[in-house]
Protein backbone atom coordinates (compact mmCIF):
# COMPACT_ATOMS: atom_id res chain seq x y z
CA UNK A 1 0.00 0.00 0.00
CA UNK A 2 1.59 3.36 -1.03
CA UNK A 3 1.42 6.49 1.57
CA UNK A 4 2.33 9.96 0.42
CA UNK A 5 4.36 11.18 3.70
CA UNK A 6 4.95 15.23 3.90
CA UNK A 7 7.78 16.80 6.34
CA UNK A 8 7.79 20.38 7.29
CA UNK A 9 10.12 22.82 9.66
CA UNK A 10 13.41 20.70 11.20
CA UNK A 11 11.74 17.63 9.97
CA UNK A 12 11.67 18.60 6.39
CA UNK A 13 15.53 19.72 6.77
CA UNK A 14 16.67 16.96 8.53
CA UNK A 15 14.98 14.80 6.12
CA UNK A 16 16.61 16.15 3.16
CA UNK A 17 12.96 16.19 1.37
CA UNK A 18 9.68 17.59 1.22
CA UNK A 19 7.76 14.21 0.66
CA UNK A 20 7.91 10.99 -0.53
CA UNK A 21 5.73 8.15 -1.40
CA UNK A 22 6.21 4.81 0.79
CA UNK A 23 5.78 1.32 0.52
CA UNK A 24 4.41 0.55 4.41
CA UNK A 25 5.55 -2.72 5.99
CA UNK A 26 3.83 -4.87 8.19
CA UNK A 27 3.04 -3.53 11.40
CA UNK A 28 3.06 -0.53 10.58
CA UNK A 29 -0.58 0.61 11.50
CA UNK A 30 -0.21 3.69 13.76
CA UNK A 31 1.34 7.26 13.70
CA UNK A 32 3.32 5.86 16.21
CA UNK A 33 4.94 3.06 14.92
CA UNK A 34 5.40 4.84 11.40
CA UNK A 35 7.38 7.03 13.06
CA UNK A 36 9.31 4.28 14.65
CA UNK A 37 10.22 2.63 10.77
CA UNK A 38 11.65 6.18 9.69
CA UNK A 39 13.77 6.44 12.28
CA UNK A 40 14.91 3.13 11.79
CA UNK A 41 14.88 3.15 8.01
CA UNK A 42 18.08 4.92 7.67
CA UNK A 43 20.01 8.33 9.12
CA UNK A 44 18.41 11.29 7.52
CA UNK A 45 15.50 9.04 9.48
CA UNK A 46 17.28 8.75 12.49
CA UNK A 47 18.13 12.49 12.61
CA UNK A 48 14.60 13.97 12.26
CA UNK A 49 12.73 11.10 14.24
CA UNK A 50 14.97 10.95 17.27
CA UNK A 51 12.99 12.51 19.76
CA UNK A 52 9.46 10.87 19.13
CA UNK A 53 7.77 12.76 21.53
CA UNK A 54 8.18 16.26 19.59
CA UNK A 55 6.76 15.12 16.55
CA UNK A 56 2.87 15.71 15.21
CA UNK A 57 1.20 14.58 12.95
CA UNK A 58 -1.76 15.09 10.54
CA UNK A 59 -3.57 12.21 8.80
CA UNK A 60 -5.00 13.74 5.59
CA UNK A 61 -5.19 17.20 6.98
CA UNK A 62 -6.66 16.32 10.39
CA UNK A 63 -4.23 16.14 13.20
CA UNK A 64 -3.76 12.79 14.32
CA UNK A 65 -2.43 11.29 18.04
CA UNK A 66 0.80 8.88 17.92
CA UNK A 67 -2.33 6.21 18.76
CA UNK A 68 -3.87 7.20 15.41
CA UNK A 69 -4.43 4.37 12.71
CA UNK A 70 -3.22 5.06 9.37
CA UNK A 71 -5.53 2.52 7.62
CA UNK A 72 -6.65 4.06 4.23
CA UNK A 73 -4.93 7.04 4.69
CA UNK A 74 -3.81 8.90 1.46
CA UNK A 75 -0.83 11.40 3.04
CA UNK A 76 0.44 11.68 6.80
CA UNK A 77 2.55 15.05 7.56
CA UNK A 78 4.84 14.83 10.14
CA UNK A 79 5.99 17.98 11.80
CA UNK A 80 7.20 19.30 15.36
CA UNK A 81 5.04 21.69 17.38
CA UNK A 82 3.76 24.61 15.51
CA UNK A 83 5.21 27.74 16.40
CA UNK A 84 2.77 30.34 15.34
CA UNK A 85 2.30 33.13 13.57
CA UNK B 1 6.13 58.93 19.23
CA UNK B 2 3.95 60.24 20.57
CA UNK B 3 1.31 62.12 17.95
CA UNK B 4 -1.88 63.66 18.86
CA UNK B 5 -4.34 65.64 16.92
CA UNK B 6 -7.96 67.50 16.90
CA UNK B 7 -8.65 67.99 13.55
CA UNK B 8 -11.90 69.01 11.59
CA UNK B 9 -11.41 67.70 8.78
CA UNK B 10 -11.49 63.85 7.45
CA UNK B 11 -9.19 61.07 8.82
CA UNK B 12 -8.19 58.89 5.88
CA UNK B 13 -6.58 55.22 6.71
CA UNK B 14 -6.08 52.67 3.90
CA UNK B 15 -6.05 49.70 1.84
CA UNK B 16 -6.74 46.15 3.30
CA UNK B 17 -9.00 48.27 5.38
CA UNK B 18 -11.09 49.94 2.72
CA UNK B 19 -11.30 45.95 1.23
CA UNK B 20 -12.50 45.23 4.96
CA UNK B 21 -14.65 48.03 5.43
CA UNK B 22 -17.83 46.91 6.19
CA UNK B 23 -19.97 50.10 5.05
CA UNK B 24 -18.32 52.15 7.65
CA UNK B 25 -20.34 51.78 10.47
CA UNK B 26 -19.38 51.35 13.85
CA UNK B 27 -15.84 50.56 15.57
CA UNK B 28 -13.14 48.18 13.64
CA UNK B 29 -9.58 47.13 15.45
CA UNK B 30 -7.13 46.01 13.92
CA UNK B 31 -3.39 44.19 14.65
CA UNK B 32 -0.20 44.34 12.72
CA UNK B 33 2.26 41.96 13.20
CA UNK B 34 5.87 42.94 11.80
CA UNK B 35 8.89 41.16 11.69
CA UNK B 36 10.88 42.12 14.53
CA UNK B 37 14.82 42.85 13.92
CA UNK B 38 15.87 41.98 17.31
CA UNK B 39 19.58 40.04 17.84
CA UNK B 40 20.88 41.16 13.96
CA UNK B 41 17.86 38.73 12.37
CA UNK B 42 18.22 39.00 8.64
CA UNK B 43 15.12 36.67 7.54
CA UNK B 44 12.73 35.06 9.31
CA UNK B 45 11.39 32.16 7.50
CA UNK B 46 7.49 30.86 8.04
CA UNK B 47 6.82 27.22 7.38
CA UNK B 48 3.00 26.33 6.60
CA UNK B 49 1.02 23.30 5.33
CA UNK B 50 -0.98 24.22 2.58
CA UNK B 51 -4.02 22.29 3.70
CA UNK B 52 -3.79 23.03 7.24
CA UNK B 53 -2.91 26.09 7.91
CA UNK B 54 -5.69 27.77 5.99
CA UNK B 55 -7.94 25.58 7.80
CA UNK B 56 -6.91 26.66 10.81
CA UNK B 57 -7.14 29.49 9.86
CA UNK B 58 -10.66 29.62 8.89
CA UNK B 59 -11.47 27.70 11.80
CA UNK B 60 -10.23 30.33 13.99
CA UNK B 61 -12.54 33.32 12.23
CA UNK B 62 -15.51 31.29 12.19
CA UNK B 63 -15.12 30.76 15.73
CA UNK B 64 -14.64 34.35 16.53
CA UNK B 65 -17.63 34.95 14.54
CA UNK B 66 -19.83 32.59 16.43
CA UNK B 67 -18.89 34.17 19.60
CA UNK B 68 -19.20 38.15 18.89
CA UNK B 69 -21.38 40.34 16.71
CA UNK B 70 -19.17 40.98 13.74
CA UNK B 71 -19.81 42.89 10.85
CA UNK B 72 -16.03 41.93 8.92
CA UNK B 73 -13.31 40.17 10.09
CA UNK B 74 -10.41 40.18 8.07
CA UNK B 75 -7.01 37.49 8.81
CA UNK B 76 -4.16 37.61 6.86
CA UNK B 77 -1.24 36.16 7.60
CA UNK B 78 2.32 35.93 5.40
CA UNK B 79 4.69 33.06 4.61
CA UNK B 80 7.79 32.09 3.43
CA UNK B 81 10.97 34.38 3.48
CA UNK B 82 10.65 37.83 5.45
CA UNK B 83 12.79 40.67 6.24
CA UNK B 84 12.66 43.01 9.43
CA UNK B 85 9.93 45.22 9.25
CA UNK B 86 7.57 43.15 6.44
CA UNK B 87 3.98 42.89 7.79
CA UNK B 88 3.66 39.41 8.81
CA UNK B 89 -0.05 39.10 10.33
CA UNK B 90 -2.75 41.24 9.35
CA UNK B 91 -5.88 41.47 11.89
CA UNK B 92 -9.00 43.51 11.48
CA UNK B 93 -12.50 42.86 13.39
CA UNK B 94 -15.25 45.36 13.08
CA UNK B 95 -18.51 45.24 15.35
CA UNK B 96 -21.15 47.89 15.79
CA UNK B 97 -19.75 47.81 19.40
CA UNK B 98 -16.37 48.73 19.76
CA UNK B 99 -15.88 46.32 22.75
CA UNK B 100 -16.81 43.10 20.58
CA UNK B 101 -14.49 44.44 17.66
CA UNK B 102 -11.86 44.83 20.47
CA UNK B 103 -12.16 41.22 22.19
CA UNK B 104 -12.07 39.25 18.80
CA UNK B 105 -9.08 41.34 17.38
CA UNK B 106 -7.23 40.37 20.75
CA UNK B 107 -8.38 36.66 20.77
CA UNK B 108 -7.80 36.26 16.88
CA UNK B 109 -4.34 37.40 17.42
CA UNK B 110 -3.51 35.40 20.63
CA UNK B 111 -5.34 32.14 18.54
CA UNK B 112 -2.91 32.87 15.66
CA UNK B 113 0.20 32.72 18.09
CA UNK B 114 -0.72 28.90 18.93
CA UNK B 115 -3.18 27.05 16.73
CA UNK B 116 -2.37 27.96 13.35
CA UNK B 117 -0.03 25.66 11.03
CA UNK B 118 3.11 27.87 10.95
CA UNK B 119 7.01 26.86 12.13
CA UNK B 120 9.28 29.83 12.12
CA UNK B 121 13.28 29.60 11.03
CA UNK B 122 15.11 33.28 11.68
CA UNK B 123 18.25 33.35 10.35
CA UNK B 124 20.95 35.97 12.02
CA UNK B 125 23.64 37.96 10.23
CA UNK B 126 26.47 35.61 11.21
CA UNK B 127 25.00 32.86 9.29
CA UNK B 128 22.97 30.79 12.14
CA UNK B 129 19.94 29.35 11.30
CA UNK B 130 17.04 27.69 14.05
CA UNK B 131 13.73 26.68 14.24
CA UNK B 132 11.71 28.50 16.71
CA UNK B 133 10.73 26.67 19.69
CA UNK B 134 7.05 27.27 20.77
CA UNK B 135 6.52 30.03 23.36
CA UNK B 136 5.09 29.20 26.71
CA UNK B 137 3.67 32.92 27.15
CA UNK B 138 2.31 32.30 24.20
CA UNK B 139 0.03 29.44 25.39
CA UNK B 140 -0.77 31.43 28.29
CA UNK B 141 -2.64 34.00 26.75
CA UNK B 142 -4.47 31.50 24.42
CA UNK B 143 -5.50 29.36 27.29
CA UNK B 144 -7.42 32.74 29.02
CA UNK B 145 -10.23 32.53 25.79
CA UNK B 146 -11.17 28.74 27.01
CA UNK C 1 -18.43 38.66 5.86
CA UNK C 2 -15.38 37.01 6.58
CA UNK C 3 -11.74 37.23 4.41
CA UNK C 4 -9.22 34.92 4.91
CA UNK C 5 -5.59 34.63 3.07
CA UNK C 6 -2.38 32.77 3.35
CA UNK C 7 -0.05 34.55 0.88
CA UNK C 8 3.38 34.80 0.09
CA UNK C 9 2.82 38.27 -1.03
CA UNK C 10 3.63 41.40 1.10
CA UNK C 11 0.99 42.78 3.07
CA UNK C 12 -0.19 46.22 2.31
CA UNK C 13 -1.69 48.45 4.85
CA UNK C 14 -1.43 52.15 4.19
CA UNK C 15 -1.75 56.04 5.15
CA UNK C 16 -2.13 57.22 8.90
CA UNK C 17 -0.19 53.95 9.31
CA UNK C 18 2.51 54.78 7.61
CA UNK C 19 2.87 58.37 9.28
CA UNK C 20 2.51 56.16 12.36
CA UNK C 21 5.11 53.74 11.35
CA UNK C 22 7.62 52.98 14.28
CA UNK C 23 10.58 51.89 12.41
CA UNK C 24 8.33 48.57 11.35
CA UNK C 25 9.60 46.86 14.66
CA UNK C 26 7.04 44.57 16.55
CA UNK C 27 3.39 45.00 16.48
CA UNK C 28 0.74 47.48 16.15
CA UNK C 29 -2.95 47.82 17.59
CA UNK C 30 -5.41 49.51 16.32
CA UNK C 31 -9.21 51.11 16.69
CA UNK C 32 -11.16 52.89 14.22
CA UNK C 33 -14.41 54.27 15.34
CA UNK C 34 -16.51 55.85 12.69
CA UNK C 35 -20.23 57.41 12.59
CA UNK C 36 -22.74 54.58 12.89
CA UNK C 37 -26.06 55.57 10.74
CA UNK C 38 -28.65 53.60 13.11
CA UNK C 39 -32.01 55.09 13.80
CA UNK C 40 -32.18 57.45 10.88
CA UNK C 41 -29.11 59.12 11.88
CA UNK C 42 -27.58 62.11 9.39
CA UNK C 43 -25.87 64.03 10.88
CA UNK C 44 -22.90 63.80 14.20
CA UNK C 45 -22.02 66.67 15.52
CA UNK C 46 -19.09 66.94 18.29
CA UNK C 47 -18.61 69.73 20.29
CA UNK C 48 -15.43 70.84 21.58
CA UNK C 49 -13.72 73.33 24.03
CA UNK C 50 -10.00 74.03 21.96
CA UNK C 51 -7.69 73.96 24.52
CA UNK C 52 -9.41 71.24 27.38
CA UNK C 53 -10.00 68.69 24.43
CA UNK C 54 -6.24 68.82 23.26
CA UNK C 55 -5.04 68.90 26.44
CA UNK C 56 -7.01 66.04 27.83
CA UNK C 57 -6.12 63.68 24.49
CA UNK C 58 -2.24 64.78 25.07
CA UNK C 59 -2.02 63.45 29.01
CA UNK C 60 -4.16 60.43 27.87
CA UNK C 61 -1.44 59.59 25.34
CA UNK C 62 1.29 60.24 28.07
CA UNK C 63 -0.18 58.30 30.43
CA UNK C 64 -0.16 55.28 28.04
CA UNK C 65 3.19 55.77 27.33
CA UNK C 66 4.00 55.97 30.64
CA UNK C 67 2.19 52.79 31.52
CA UNK C 68 3.21 50.44 28.53
CA UNK C 69 6.30 50.12 26.26
CA UNK C 70 5.03 51.97 23.28
CA UNK C 71 7.60 52.40 20.40
CA UNK C 72 4.63 54.85 18.85
CA UNK C 73 1.78 55.84 19.68
CA UNK C 74 -1.09 57.87 17.41
CA UNK C 75 -4.42 59.62 18.36
CA UNK C 76 -6.72 61.31 16.52
CA UNK C 77 -10.39 62.83 17.04
CA UNK C 78 -12.52 64.37 14.30
CA UNK C 79 -14.79 67.08 15.72
CA UNK C 80 -17.37 68.99 13.93
CA UNK C 81 -20.08 68.14 11.70
CA UNK C 82 -19.79 64.64 10.50
CA UNK C 83 -22.35 61.95 8.27
CA UNK C 84 -22.59 58.13 9.39
CA UNK C 85 -19.67 56.00 7.93
CA UNK C 86 -17.06 59.02 8.57
CA UNK C 87 -13.86 58.15 10.81
CA UNK C 88 -14.24 60.10 13.95
CA UNK C 89 -11.41 58.32 15.84
CA UNK C 90 -8.31 56.43 15.26
CA UNK C 91 -5.86 55.27 17.93
CA UNK C 92 -2.59 53.64 16.69
CA UNK C 93 -0.19 51.66 19.35
CA UNK C 94 3.04 50.06 18.70
CA UNK C 95 5.13 47.78 21.00
CA UNK C 96 7.97 44.84 20.65
CA UNK C 97 5.08 43.30 22.54
CA UNK C 98 1.79 42.45 21.18
CA UNK C 99 0.07 42.14 24.50
CA UNK C 100 1.22 45.88 25.66
CA UNK C 101 0.16 47.47 22.17
CA UNK C 102 -3.37 45.63 21.97
CA UNK C 103 -3.99 46.77 26.11
CA UNK C 104 -2.23 50.38 25.49
CA UNK C 105 -5.01 50.45 22.02
CA UNK C 106 -7.84 49.46 24.09
CA UNK C 107 -7.29 51.18 27.20
CA UNK C 108 -7.17 55.34 25.19
CA UNK C 109 -10.16 53.77 23.70
CA UNK C 110 -12.09 53.28 26.69
CA UNK C 111 -10.63 56.25 27.62
CA UNK C 112 -11.36 58.45 25.05
CA UNK C 113 -14.97 57.78 25.62
CA UNK C 114 -15.18 59.16 28.78
CA UNK C 115 -12.10 61.83 29.61
CA UNK C 116 -12.16 63.67 26.73
CA UNK C 117 -13.86 66.95 26.64
CA UNK C 118 -16.57 66.23 23.57
CA UNK C 119 -19.83 66.54 23.16
CA UNK C 120 -22.37 64.94 20.93
CA UNK C 121 -25.33 66.29 19.27
CA UNK C 122 -27.18 63.98 16.61
CA UNK C 123 -29.46 64.83 14.12
CA UNK C 124 -32.41 62.75 12.29
CA UNK C 125 -33.77 62.58 8.85
CA UNK C 126 -36.91 63.86 10.39
CA UNK C 127 -35.16 66.83 11.64
CA UNK C 128 -35.15 65.95 15.43
CA UNK C 129 -31.69 66.69 17.17
CA UNK C 130 -30.47 66.32 20.56
CA UNK C 131 -27.23 66.22 22.50
CA UNK C 132 -26.58 62.46 23.42
CA UNK C 133 -26.18 61.98 27.52
CA UNK C 134 -23.14 60.52 28.73
CA UNK C 135 -23.30 56.34 28.92
CA UNK C 136 -23.02 54.49 31.98
CA UNK C 137 -21.83 51.44 30.22
CA UNK C 138 -18.27 54.00 28.74
CA UNK C 139 -17.90 54.70 32.45
CA UNK C 140 -18.15 51.31 33.56
CA UNK C 141 -15.58 49.79 30.57
CA UNK C 142 -12.92 53.46 31.39
CA UNK C 143 -13.11 52.38 35.15
CA UNK C 144 -11.42 48.72 34.78
CA UNK C 145 -8.50 50.73 33.94
CA UNK C 146 -7.90 52.56 37.70
CA UNK D 1 -13.65 93.20 37.03
CA UNK D 2 -14.41 91.39 33.69
CA UNK D 3 -14.15 87.55 33.23
CA UNK D 4 -14.57 86.19 29.81
CA UNK D 5 -17.56 82.88 29.90
CA UNK D 6 -17.66 80.66 27.00
CA UNK D 7 -20.68 77.49 26.13
CA UNK D 8 -20.42 74.68 25.40
CA UNK D 9 -23.40 71.93 23.46
CA UNK D 10 -26.34 72.46 24.96
CA UNK D 11 -24.80 75.19 27.40
CA UNK D 12 -24.49 76.95 24.03
CA UNK D 13 -27.32 76.44 22.16
CA UNK D 14 -29.79 77.65 25.09
CA UNK D 15 -27.65 80.92 26.25
CA UNK D 16 -27.95 81.52 22.20
CA UNK D 17 -23.75 82.26 21.97
CA UNK D 18 -20.17 80.72 22.15
CA UNK D 19 -19.15 83.13 24.62
CA UNK D 20 -18.84 86.63 25.87
CA UNK D 21 -17.52 88.88 28.74
CA UNK D 22 -19.25 89.72 31.82
CA UNK D 23 -18.69 92.12 35.05
CA UNK D 24 -19.26 89.96 37.84
CA UNK D 25 -21.43 91.75 40.70
CA UNK D 26 -20.30 91.42 44.35
CA UNK D 27 -20.70 88.19 45.54
CA UNK D 28 -20.29 86.02 42.90
CA UNK D 29 -16.75 84.23 43.62
CA UNK D 30 -17.00 80.48 42.59
CA UNK D 31 -18.91 78.62 40.22
CA UNK D 32 -21.99 77.87 42.32
CA UNK D 33 -22.33 81.45 42.63
CA UNK D 34 -21.62 82.20 39.08
CA UNK D 35 -23.94 79.91 37.88
CA UNK D 36 -26.88 81.13 40.03
CA UNK D 37 -26.43 84.76 38.71
CA UNK D 38 -26.30 83.60 35.16
CA UNK D 39 -29.74 81.65 36.35
CA UNK D 40 -31.17 84.72 37.66
CA UNK D 41 -30.00 87.06 34.95
CA UNK D 42 -32.72 86.66 31.76
CA UNK D 43 -34.24 83.91 30.42
CA UNK D 44 -31.57 82.37 28.28
CA UNK D 45 -29.76 82.11 31.81
CA UNK D 46 -32.69 80.69 33.33
CA UNK D 47 -33.04 77.75 30.56
CA UNK D 48 -29.56 77.07 30.08
CA UNK D 49 -28.91 76.60 33.89
CA UNK D 50 -31.93 75.71 35.43
CA UNK D 51 -30.35 72.41 36.69
CA UNK D 52 -27.03 73.30 38.06
CA UNK D 53 -26.23 69.68 39.06
CA UNK D 54 -25.97 69.30 35.56
CA UNK D 55 -23.21 71.99 34.78
CA UNK D 56 -19.54 71.29 34.67
CA UNK D 57 -16.83 74.34 34.76
CA UNK D 58 -13.54 74.48 33.95
CA UNK D 59 -11.62 77.56 35.28
CA UNK D 60 -8.98 78.91 32.55
CA UNK D 61 -8.46 75.28 31.29
CA UNK D 62 -8.48 73.31 34.34
CA UNK D 63 -11.98 71.32 35.52
CA UNK D 64 -13.18 72.84 38.50
CA UNK D 65 -15.99 72.22 41.29
CA UNK D 66 -18.93 74.30 42.27
CA UNK D 67 -17.09 75.58 45.29
CA UNK D 68 -13.86 76.87 43.22
CA UNK D 69 -12.71 79.87 43.83
CA UNK D 70 -13.19 82.51 40.56
CA UNK D 71 -10.90 85.46 41.66
CA UNK D 72 -8.52 86.16 39.72
CA UNK D 73 -9.46 83.79 36.26
CA UNK D 74 -9.53 85.18 32.80
CA UNK D 75 -12.06 82.54 31.49
CA UNK D 76 -14.77 80.76 32.80
CA UNK D 77 -15.80 77.60 30.34
CA UNK D 78 -19.43 76.31 30.88
CA UNK D 79 -20.64 72.86 29.92
CA UNK D 80 -22.73 69.96 30.57
CA UNK D 81 -21.03 66.47 31.33
CA UNK D 82 -19.21 65.32 28.19
CA UNK D 83 -20.35 62.53 26.57
CA UNK D 84 -16.58 61.58 24.76
CA UNK D 85 -15.09 60.32 21.26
Amino acid sequence: MALNLSYFAWVRERMGIAEESVALPAGVTDIASLVAWLAARDERGARAFAQPERIRAAIDGNMAAPGAAIGGAREVALFPPVTGG
Amino acid sequence: MIRVAVQPSAIDVAAELDLHDAGGHGATASFIGRVRGEGDLVELFLDHHPALTGAGMGELAHRAADRWNLAALTLIHRVGSMAPGDTIVLVLASSPHRAEALAACEFLIDRLKTDVMLWKRERFADGRAAWVEPREGDHGRAERWD
